[in-house]
Parts: C-alpha cells; sequence; structure tokens
C-alpha cells in the first residue's frame, strides 16, 4: 500500500471512528455525576471487611479473580520475554559492563537507594489502609533496586538480584496467592473467599486476606519487574553479537550459561 | 442433586490448576529434565481435561455458577463479586481447548528442549486463558482473561526467534490485538458508565428495550477485540503471518479453538447482553455482511497460496465466514450446526496442520512446489499413515461423511434454507469446495506428486520455511506425530457417527440462546434448564449425504483443475478482470502492522454504520 | 459551558486513544509502534477514571478524615485501571523484546524495510 | 476543581500528541517518561491516588526505562551490523 493510499484510507478510519466514539460519549452521564451504583455496593462490602482502602478491597477481595488474572498475565510476560530473549548462536557476554559514572550520581543514588526500598515496603504492607499495595510498592521496590544500575554498579546490581532467586519468588507469589484462594476453598466452600478476621477499620491488622494476597502481589511484582529489567539490561549492556562465525561454538558456550 | 455444590466450588479450579503447575514449572522446570516438564504439562493438562468433562457432563442436565469468594448478589440481584457460568457451549469449548492441548503436547514432545520449561508454562498460561474467557460472565473478566490469552499467544507465536519471521508475525499479531482490546476496554467503560454494572446478567437486565444509538456504540467497541480474535474481515489481517510462522501445535490450538473462542465472545455477549437492544435489530445483517466478507476473502487468498501453512491459515478465515453467514438466521438449529461444525473443523484442521509439522520435519519446507512429490519419499507403514491422513483430513474439509465438520455444515445447511435463506447451501458448498479443493490440490501435488513437476518458478522467500526450532527427529518420523494427527482424524470422523449428536447439539443450542435461563441463574441460582420441547433433527440425512457428495466432488475438480493446469498457484489462468482485484487483495495483506491498526479503524466504523438503526 | 466541559474527559481520553492509533498507523519503527501503543492505552486509564469521578468526592481510602457517610469516586474503575496498566507494561515489555529479536535478525525496525513476510 | 482537570486534562493530551509525534525512538523514552509524569497528577486530581502511585512507578520509570534499553540494544545492532558490510 503506497503512502498516499495509507493516508487516505486512515483519514477515513478516523472519520468513522470519530464519529463512533462521539455517538458512544454522547450517550454517557455527564462527567462527575452521582450515579455510581457499584460503587455503593462496593464500599458497603469493604466497610463490611474493614477494609479502608476500596480500592484494594475491590481487587483483593471482591474482584480478587481479576487482580489474578493479571499477575499471571505479568507473570506469562515475563516467561515469555525469556524465551524470547533467551541467548542465541552468535551471542556473548562483554567482560565488563561497568560504565563510569559521575560521583555526585553515585552519591544520590546511595542515598536514594536504602529510601526507595523502605518506602517501597511501606507501600505493600499499607495497601489495605492507604493508597497502594501489593502491585505500586512492589513496582518501587524493583524500581529502587535498579537506581544502582543509574549509580553506574551494574556489578552490584548482578549481586543484588539472584536471576535464579527472583525466579522462584516470583513463581512463589503466585502460588501464594493460589494458596490462599485454595484456602478460601477449603474453609468458606469459595475460591478467594477472605476468610480471616477482618478486625477493625483503618489498622496495620485489618481487611483479612487482602493484606496477605496485597504482599504476595507485591513479591510476585517486584520478582518480575526486575526480571523483565535484567532481560533488557542484558540486552543492551552484557550481551553482544560475535561477529565471526567461527567463534561460534565458543559463543554458544557462553550464551549457554 | 440440589443442595451438592461441589461443581460449584470446584469450578475456578480449571483456571486455577494450569496457572498453578506452569507457576511451579517456572520456579523448578529449569532444574529438571526436558521430559519430566514435559510429562508434568501433559498430566496437568489432562487433569484440566477431566474436569472439563465432568463440567460437560454436569452441564446437561443444568447450569453450573460459580460466584468468585462466595460474593453472591443480594436479593435485588446486584452484587460486587465475579461470576463463572458454564453451560454446555462453553463447557464445551473448554473441553475442546485442553483435547487439542493434549494432542498438540503430545506432537511436539521433542520439541522445545532448549527453551527449558517456558513453552510449557506459556502453554499452560493459555489453557487457564480460553479457560477463564469462556467461563467468565462478567465483560472486565472477559478482558483480563482475552488478554492472558493474547500474552501467552504472542510468545508462542515468537518463539522460534531464530526465524525473523516468526518475530514479525508475533508482533504483527500482539499490536492488532492489544489495540482492538483497548477499544474494547472503552467499550466496557461505556457500559460501566451507562449502567453502573459489569456482570452480564445484571447489563442483560438493565439494558434490556434500549433502543439508543448508544448501546449499538457500547456493542460494537465491546466486540471489537473478539471479531479480531475471530479474524473477522477486515479484522483478520493479523491471523495468516501469526499461523504461517507460529510452531505447528501452537497452530492447531490458535485454529482449532482460540479463533472460534472470539466468535463465541461476541455471541455471549450479545446473547446475554445486547439480545433485547437496539443491537438485535441489525446483527443478522452485519454477520450475514461480515461473513460473506470473510468467506469470500477467505477463500480467495486460500486458493492463491502456496505455503501449506498459510493456506490453511485462510482456510480458516474462510470457515469462519461460514460460522458467521449460518449463525446470522440467528435460530438454534444453524448455531447447533455451527457448533458441530466448530468441533469438526477444529479435529480435520488439526491433523492437517501436524501433517504439515511432519513434512516441514522431514523437508524443511512446506513450500507446495519445492515439495512437488515429496511424499512419495515417504516410505513403509509412515508414509501410508502420512499419505492417508492428509487425504482424509483434507476430504473431510470439504465435508466428507461422516466426518463431524461435513455433518455440521449440513445441519447448518438445512436450517438455513428452513429459515429462508435458500442460497445458503450453495453459499456453503462453493466456499467449502473452493477451501477443501485448495487443500486437497496441496495433497495431490506433494503427497501424491500428480500433474508435472513445477518448474520456472523460483521458490520466493517464503516465511517460515526455515522452522529451525522443530528439531530433528531422527531418520523415521516417530509414531507419537502420526499417531497424534490420526487420532484427530478418527475423533474427527467419529464424531460425526455418534448417533445422538445432533441431539446434543440442539439441546446445547437452546440452552445457549436461553437469556432468560442465563440470567435466572446467575443472579437468582435458578440453575435447572427449562422441558425442552424442541425435536432433535436427525443426524445424516438423504439431502444431507447429497449435498456433502456434492461438496466433495466439487472440492476434487477444483483440485484436479489447479493440478492439471500448473502455470499459476490458483491453477487458474486469470484474465484481467480476474487479475486486478486479486493483486489488490494479495496488496492489502501487507504484513506491515501499521496498514493493519489503519484497516482496524475503518472495520470499526464499517460495523456500527452496519449495526445503526433504521 | 457546562454541557460541553460535561464530555470534555471523555473527548480527550478518545483523542489520546486515536492519537495512539494514528502514530502506529504511520509509525517508521516498530519501537515508535510500541510506545505509540502504550499511549493509546494511556486513553483507557482517563476513560476509566473519567467515568468513575464525582464532584466533591474524595479518594476512596477511609480513615480518620474520610468517614462512613462521606461521597468518594468510584473505586471499581480505580480497580479496572490497576489491572489495565500492569497489562499495559506487560504487553509492552513481550512487544518490545520481540522487536530487539526483529533488530537481531534484521538489522532494521523500519515495517518499510521488513516486507518479506508476505510471500 | 473543575477547571484545575479541564486545564490538566489538555495538558495530557498534548503530552499525548508530543509522544506521538517525537519520531525518534530515543527521545521518546524521555517524552514518554513525562507524560507518565502528566499523567500521574491528572490521576491525583480525579482522587486517585493509586492509580497515579502505579502510574508514576510503571509509567515514568518501568516502561520509558524498558524503551530506554531497547533502543540502546538496536542501535548497538545496526552499528554491529553496518560495521559488517
Amino acid at each position: 500500500m503506497s503512502r498516499r493510499v495509507r493516508m487516505i484510507l486512515l483519514v477515513v478510519g478516523l472519520l468513522g471512528a470519530v464519529t463512533v466514539l462521539a455517538v458512544g460519549v454522547s450517550g454517557l452521564p455527564a462527567f462527575g455525576g452521582h450515579h455510581h451504583p457499584y460503587r455503593d455496593l462496593a464500599v458497603a462490602a469493604s466497610l463490611r471487611h474493614a477494609t479502608a482502602n476500596v480500592v484494594s478491597a475491590v481487587n483483593f477481595d471482591q474482584r480478587a479473580l481479576d487482580t489474578f488474572g493479571e499477575e499471571t498475565i505479568l507473570v506469562a510476560s515475563v516467561a515469555g520475554v525469556a524465551a524470547l530473549l533467551r541467548p542465541v548462536r552468535r551471542e556473548r557476554r562483554r567482560r565488563r559492563p561497568d560504565v563510569p559514572v559521575m560521583d555526585s550520581t553515585r552519591l544520590l543514588t546511595a542515598v536514594f537507594f536504602p529510601v526507595t526500598l523502605l518506602i517501597g515496603i511501606d507501600v505493600v504492607a499499607h495497601g489495605a489502609i492507604t493508597p497502594g499495595g501489593g502491585f505500586q510498592g512492589g513496582v518501587v521496590l524493583a524500581t529502587g533496586i535498579h537506581l544502582l544500575y543509574v549509580g553506574g554498579r551494574y556489578r552490584l546490581l548482578e549481586r543484588m538480584r539472584p536471576l535464579p532467586l527472583f525466579e522462584i519468588t516470583e513463581a512463589a507469589g503466585l502460588v501464594i496467592f493460589i494458596a490462599i484462594g485454595a484456602a478460601g476453598l477449603a474453609v468458606a466452600g469459595h475460591v478467594f473467599t477472605n476468610i480471616l478476621p477482618q478486625g477493625q477499620l483503618g489498622r496495620l491488622i485489618s481487611s483479612g486476606t487482602v493484606v496477605l494476597l496485597s504482599g504476595a502481589v507485591g513479591m510476585a511484582v517486584v520478582s518480575s519487574v526486575v526480571i523483565l529489567l535484567a532481560g533488557f539490561l542484558d540486552q543492551a549492556l552484557a550481551l553482544e553479537e560475535v561477529p565471526d562465525t567461527d567463534q561460534d561454538s565458543d559463543g554458544a558456550e557462553e550464551a549457554a550459561r | 442433586m440440589p443442595g451438592d455444590e461441589t461443581a460449584e466450588r470446584l469450578l475456578p479450579l480449571l483456571v486455577i490448576i494450569p496457572i498453578f503447575a506452569a507457576a511451579v514449572l517456572i520456579a523448578v522446570g529449569q532444574r529438571l529434565p526436558g521430559r519430566l516438564v514435559g510429562a508434568v504439562t501433559l498430566i496437568v493438562v489432562g487433569l484440566v481435561g477431566v474436569g472439563d468433562t465432568a463440567a460437560l457432563i454436569i452441564t446437561w442436565h443444568r447450569r453450573i455458577v460459580s460466584w468468585l469468594g462466595g460474593w453472591r448478589p443480594g436479593r435485588g440481584g446486584s452484587g460486587v463479586g465475579i461470576a463463572f457460568q458454564a453451560d454446555q457451549l462453553s463447557a464445551g469449548l473448554i473441553l475442546l481447548a485442553a483435547g487439542l492441548m493434549i494432542v498438540a503436547l503430545a506432537f511436539s514432545w521433542h520439541y522445545f528442549q532448549t527453551p527449558g520449561s517456558h513453552f510449557h508454562a506459556l502453554m499452560l498460561f493459555f489453557l487457564a486463558g480460553m479457560t477463564g474467557f469462556a467461563l467468565a460472565g462478567d465483560i472486565f473478566t472477559m478482558f483480563v482473561f482475552f488478554e492472558l490469552m493474547g500474552v501467552a499467544a504472542y510468545a508462542l507465536t515468537g518463539l522460534k526467534v531464530e526465524d525473523p519471521s516468526a518475530v514479525q508475525g508475533a508482533i504483527n499479531f500482539g499490536i492488532v490485538n492489544s489495540v482492538a482490546a483497548y477499544l474494547s476496554l472503552i467499550g466496557i467503560g461505556m457500559v460501566y458508565a451507562r449502567t453502573g454494572e459489569l456482570n452480564l446478567a445484571e447489563l442483560s437486565r438493565s439494558l434490556a428495550g434500549d433502543h439508543s444509538p448508544f448501546v449499538v456504540i457500547a456493542f460494537v467497541l465491546l466486540c471489537i477485540g473478539f471479531l479480531v480474535k475471530a479474524a473477522v474481515v477486515p479484522f483478520h489481517f493479523w491471523l495468516d503471518d501469526a499461523h504461517a510462522v507460529a510452531p505447528t501445535p501452537v497452530c492447531v490450538l490458535f485454529s482449532g479453538v482460540m479463533v472460534e473462542l472470539g466468535l463465541y465472545g461476541v455471541l455471549r455477549v450479545y446473547q446475554v447482553g445486547f439480545a433485547d437492544t437496539a443491537v438485535a435489530d441489525g446483527i443478522g445483517r452485519l454477520l450475514l455482511v461480515l461473513g460473506i466478507a470473510t468467506a469470500a476473502v477467505g477463500a480467495v487468498m486460500c486458493l492463491l497460496q502456496r505455503h501449506l501453512k498459510r493456506l490453511l491459515a485462510y482456510s480458516t478465515i474462510a470457515h469462519m465466514g461460514m460460522f458467521l453467514v449460518a449463525l446470522s438466521t440467528g435460530d438454534p438449529e444453524s448455531l447447533a450446526g455451527i457448533m458441530l461444525f466448530v468441533l469438526g473443523h477444529a479435529a480435520v484442521k488439526g491433523a492437517l496442520f501436524l501433517c504439515a509439522g511432519i513434512l516441514l520435519d522431514r523437508f524443511g519446507s512446506i513450500d507446495e512446489f519445492t515439495l512437488w512429490g515429496a511424499g512419495r519419499r515417504l516410505r513403509g507403514w509412515d508414509g501410508i499413515g502420512v499419505r492417508s491422513i492428509f487425504g482424509l483430513a483434507a476430504l473431510g474439509l470439504a465435508g466428507l461423511p461422516p466426518f463431524a465438520a461435513g455433518l455440521g455444515k449440513s445441519l447448518a445447511e438445512t436450517a438455513m434454507s428452513e429459515a429462508g435463506a435458500g442460497w445458503g447451501p450453495a453459499f456453503m458448498i462453493i466456499v467449502s469446495a473452493l477451501t477443501g479443493g485448495a487443500v486437497l490440490r496441496v495433497w495431490l501435488r506433494v503427497v501424491v506428486g500428480a500433474g508435472s513437476e513445477p518448474e520456472g518458478i523460483e521458490a520466493e522467500g517464503m516465511s517460515g520455511d526455515e522452522e529451525q526450532m522443530e528439531v530433528d527427529v531422527g531418520e523415521d518420523i516417530p509414531n507419537r506425530m502420526i499417531i497424534s494427527a490420526g487420532v484427530l482424524v478418527a475423533i474427527g470422523c467419529g464424531l460425526g457417527l455418534v448417533p445422538s449428536m445432533s441431539a446434543g447439539v440442539t439441546a446445547a443450542a437452546a440452552r445457549f440462546l436461553d437469556t432468560h435461563g442465563y440470567v435466572a441463574a446467575v443472579l437468582h441460582g435458578r440453575i435447572g434448564y427449562p422441558r425442552a420441547a424442541a425435536p432433535a433433527p436427525p443426524g445424516w440425512d438423504l439431502r444431507g449425504l447429497l449435498l456433502s457428495g456434492l461438496t466433495v466432488a466439487a472440492a476434487c475438480a477444483v483440485a484436479a483443475l489447479a493440478v492439471l493446469r500448473p502455470r499459476l498457484p490458483g491453477g487458474q489462468r486469470p484474465s484481467r478482470v480476474v487479475r486486478t482485484p486479486v493483486r489488490l487483495l494479495r496488496r492489502m495483506h501487507s504484513g506491515r502492522v501499521g496498514d493493519y491498526v489503519v484497516w482496524l479503524l475503518i472495520g470499526v466504523g464499517v460495523t456500527a454504520a452496519m449495526l445503526a438503526p433504521g | 459551558m457546562t454541557a460541553v466541559l460535561g464530555y470534555y474527559p471523555y473527548a480527550v481520553a478518545g483523542a489520546i486513544v486515536l492519537l495512539g492509533l494514528v502514530g502506529i498507523a504511520i509509525s517508521r519503527d516498530l519501537v515508535h509502534a510500541v510506545v505509540c501503543l502504550s499511549v493509546c492505552q494511556s486513553g483507557t486509564y482517563v476513560f476509566l477514571l473519567a467515568v468513575g469521578f464525582q464532584y466533591g468526592g474524595v479518594a476512596p481510602i477511609f480513615g480518620s478524615t474520610v468517614h462512613r457517610g462521606t461521597p468518594v469516586v468510584d473505586p471499581v474503575v480505580q480497580a479496572l485501571s490497576l489491572t489495565d496498566i500492569v497489562v499495559s507494561a506487560a504487553v509492552t515489555s513481550m512487544l518490545l523484546a520481540l522487536v530487539i529479536q526483529i533488530a537481531k535478525r534484521r538489522g532494521t525496525v523500519d515495517p518499510d524495510e521488513l516486507r518479506s513476510l508476505k510471500g | 476543581m473543575i477547571i484545575v482537570i479541564t486545564v490538566l486534562l489538555t495538558v495530557v493530551l498534548i503530552g499525548a500528541a508530543v509522544v506521538v509525534f517525537t519520531r525518534r525512538p530515543a527521545r521518546q523514552a524521555v517524552t514518554l517518561g513525562s507524560y507518565g509524569v502528566l499523567l500521574s497528577v491528572l490521576f491525583v486530581a480525579v482522587q486517585a491516588p493509586d492509580v497515579a502511585l502505579s502510574q508514576l512507578a510503571v509509567g515514568t520509570a518501568v516502561v520509558p526505562l524498558m524503551v530506554m534499553l531497547a533502543v540502546r540494544k538496536i542501535s548497538a545492532l545496526r552499528r554491529s551490523g553496518r560495521e559488517d558490510r
């Protein structure tokens, strides 16, 4: 298809899509209105289970299956990326990927690294009562670990994240999620039932299994994001193409590690 | 069995068990020997298959409704939870998925040693995604499992990373499907904004009687994702790219069940949520027009291919067109026919893909011309096996009695003529003959070596020719490869011989179309079926046999004509009138993802315009 | 004025989605296309959150300042958006990995130079 | 409130356009990150702190970082490809 034809078709398609969206949107209630029936039900249900953060209650209690599916998508994509980026022939590891970095950056990293980790842990732990939860905290933690890369400490980063271990914790996060769900099946007869005593609204130990599921998700997410970023970092920094074909076997051996 | 809720409790496990197994494989699979990983995967899928069978048996008598976490709706019938609902159709589809996956895993026993446990973990995620999608009774949950199915499918498509076109097919697939999924999500948001509900059964109540244009738009957007999965023209472009390059066992699943699940999504959302709205006025027209376009594009493109897997992919598109056209009448008899057709199609198409895989494995190519006469080089029992399986499956695809595909087609034809669409049988026969003929042509050339050896036609740079990961398995074709393909053909044939088959699918179709039954079951726990009074149609009758025979004869004629005039892949000597549109059609399938997105946008507008009231 | 403003957020969300689609359609670099896809998806978050907003509502987190009677915005769409964001990260990472593989095999990521898929 | 949200929406829309029409992916990683910040601010304004936090972590840190690394890898591949020829 030539460029011109493509642009003409694109404009035609856009006109159609804009019309479709405009007609659809004109049938919606105006922005900011009061009509939110699901909200009313969800808030009531959340308060019944003493979960202060209703978003967490929806995510980990009322619609826990969606969150489970979502975590599964993340883990599946990690498996997919690992399969797609697996070292192929003609690639080998570079010896020293550390790049020189300014001292100020190093210092900043040294300060921010522990702070980020603490924030991440805090966000995971308080997911039921304040904004946040397993997913957000997990990503913050995983990003925090990668500050080391910005700080030029690629070697330290590699030691900080033993990838085989993270593969296990990633899967373990998912398995714990399933185990809690299965406990609901065993005790109350329904998968993902919130079976623990829910305590008092606003306390750290409240909301029953919401905290546990949030923790499990946090665990899976930290590990997934670390493995994902590790895969990309590896591609960008550590792996290089071996130009000559006669080094193939050598390269393959290196890559096989 | 009133009061006994075991099935309700265990239903979600069909999704959870494969995910659990996949997680375990990811954690420890690297340390296990490849054979063990394969065996564990096979056992888990088998377990899920047993569960699916149990669900299918139970749904013969009543629906299974499972509210996750025990969040049942209150008295008024509105709640905050997520529901899973199984009736015969959804249970049958998940059983089909599990069954095809068992065959695919058995076939690929020796494949994929190198990527460790990733292949198996991804297959399990794919199964979980399909199962969750088929069972979900909530539009957002459908979206989540749609995405899970998608993410696993993109990775499986691109798994042969050494083949550049594999990776490219995967990226086209991924981008087009994701775009469509986001449009679906906008549709979900619209429905939610209007009603404040996500559960399909609740939506059924609150959308009933709504005849505004809004409801049409919401339905169209909601269904874009499913239409793309179902490879309906003009949303089909990703399919042949993905099929041409995906590993053979994955193709079996894509063609046999994933594409059909897209169609299932459209039907389910329409039947439960939108059957009593403005959408109902135009849905028949929409399915008819899209179906005819899909069948035409699929059949023509199918005839033009010489890359076997791509040819089979287009034949899947053509079959999807037939499904849509037959369903446009909207009566339970044609749905029953299509259900059987889908089953039969999955079996024979799967067998054909496996034969393509065997050829690829033997000769390192699946190009129709380079492989001319290659089938004669297969010696002994193996050769006889492959030759006969390929041939039988090709005839089965064309509708040879007693294959289930043929029975389904003939049931659908009868239903269409009874519904007043007298041209229906002719249409079905033509499309079946063209696609079946294309496959038979390949069989004649490759396996029998009929016609003269194609000369002067350079081996075009074909994608998927070099499938390095489909590893060398030694001198002989492993028995399990032939047995897997043979089992599929036998099943495809056997299903058409089961005497109560057509009665069974007719009952299942009526129950699927029973919106009130669905709503009552999900919201109020009345899970029993109403007493069915519909007369069961006969299985094979004389008319069906005659029409099927005609189809098969026509397919053979198409194939023979093509082989005897070997100048072009399609076999015809085209005049300019034919050549120009064909060239245009070929150019539309450009392999460039930007173009596909443009077609998708146009498709959105066209779909909405066709559904618009008045 | 308010009638127009009442639909402005939805219009913006729709426009972001379409912008992303246009970006993919005209893209000359697959990385660019993947980034545009994530822009496209960000339109869906804006749409969902706009659907759940209520004037005068606060974040749905109860505690010392927010009591049972206080109006809150819709938590359900926020939960849906969270799911959506994770899906976005997953899909983007997968597609980027595929693009890297294409670059490895072909040495280019320009869709116009990558025509080979078609026989 | 209505004015704040309207202004923020407009800014986000412009941000999206900037990201889409930044043709060079290396620059796009930066604009995408900034766009992520804008989105997070908008989400805070519509009372969605949970989503804002996620968006900040994913949209501003993780995804742009992956894009940056992918671009870096691809340009390295292009360079080595050119040397080969």
